[in-house]
């Protein structure tokens, strides 16, 4: 199972989903309405490193973050 | 975890040069540490940012989320690029609610040259708007709410939301 | 007789935001009152840059002269500039001498805005290299020697020298 | 009477010149060798006031002053 969680302004408690590569977390996120806007503009992370791909494979235990817009300062 | 317990920590240091402190900064001596530490190590030029909360728009203050593991890679990264240029970074910022007039962020950049100082504290502060994994929320009638108008969205982002190429 | 006077001040203000110091600067100490005095007036950013004397080819210390007159118009005219944008400046600088590992310059740029504060601080401390009337010699064996290859003419320079026009 | 000062490192004392302009000033100092490096590199004030031009027309008891190339910082 690979472990999804929301971070900031998100707001959403973490969930697990069974996936191989982050395109089919992408397909199984896309299910939730609540998460639209956000999967437009967040950034992702697999175990707290930044990825730019979809094809990024998984494996069972993976951390998949999803990051919002940010304002630090 | 470490969204579990990050409003929890009164006060850490992360890495001896990124410091995440709970509430307000304490400029002032975050200044004479980091200038006794780092200046008399031949650095001819300290270079630094202060971000102050400024009293607007009804706000009793600003509230600040951050990701640490992502965070202290971002700045690990800064730091290395900056070592390849004969500089050093240090940066420190809050974590939970800071109100108007007390201070949220600063960094400082030592180097030999000017250039490279002057240089590089634009860059990295311009990187840290745009990059940095740290929220931002205005506190109005104790309540938070998310500066979405004020936000960047990360470098990559939206890629969810993508179809596989 | 501002050139006669100026080894002998021990240590005075020629401006509220324009501190010529004998000697090294008390970095923290000035720092903390630029902090404190400035950063309340609702200026989101504060960026500062610290000038420090190098260890390097023999040295004991720097020192310098400076022409009052004419920094205190130089400096006049950059506080107007800044003012334009809605920012604010300080500075400070060393007279005399002033060992290795201390600091001889120091300014601050205080503006609501973080991009005004960070282009004008390079702006500005380019222009101080360039026309602020400061003279650096190195102290060798107790002898004070003109650093005239590390010195850049000021605008207008050779006026003397040309013809008339 | 105008009184010439060199600031800095040129190290030399004040002298006083009878001149009606700047060109004059400028005439009168060539005829000291040992100045002539600096008028090559020297900025000139007037009261105080940096000029950038010989035209600049003089009264008695103005003040003139050389700049030589600085390094402040």
């Amino acid at each position: 199972m690979i472990k999804v969680e929301f971070l900031g302004p998100i707001g959403k408690e973490p969930v697990e989903i069974d996936a191989k590569t982050l395109a089919e977390v992408a397909a199984a996120l896309k299910r939730d309405p609540e998460l639209e806007k956000w999967l437009e503009t967040a950034a992702v992370a697999v175990n707290d490193t930044m990825v730019d791909s979809l094809e990024v494979t998984l494996k069972d235990g993976d951390r998949v973050s999803l990051l919002p817009p940010v304002c630090g300062g | 975890m470490a969204t579990g317990f990050r409003f929890f920590l009164p006060y850490a240091a992360v890495d001896a040069m990124l410091l995440i402190s709970k509430g307000p900064l304490e400029v002032e001596k975050i200044f004479t540490r980091w200038y006794g530490a780092e200046h008399k190590n031949n650095y001819g030029a300290m270079v630094s940012f202060v971000g102050t909360v400024r009293e607007e728009n009804g706000i009793e203050a600003l509230s600040f989320d951050l990701y640490r593991p992502v965070l202290q890679a971002w700045f690990d990264e800064w730091q290395k690029r900056l070592g390849e240029k004969g500089a050093y970074l240090a940066m420190a910022h809050s974590e939970g609610d800071v109100p108007a007039h007390k201070s949220s962020f600063m960094c400082a950049i030592f180097s030999p040259k000017r250039r490279v100082a002057l240089e590089m504290l634009d860059a990295f502060v311009e990187d840290f708007k745009a990059n940095a994994p740290i929220w931002k929320y205005d506190v109005v009638e104790g309540k938070r709410l998310y500066a979405a108008d004020r936000s960047t969205p990360m470098a990559g982002s939206g890629l969810l939301a993508g179809d596989e190429k």
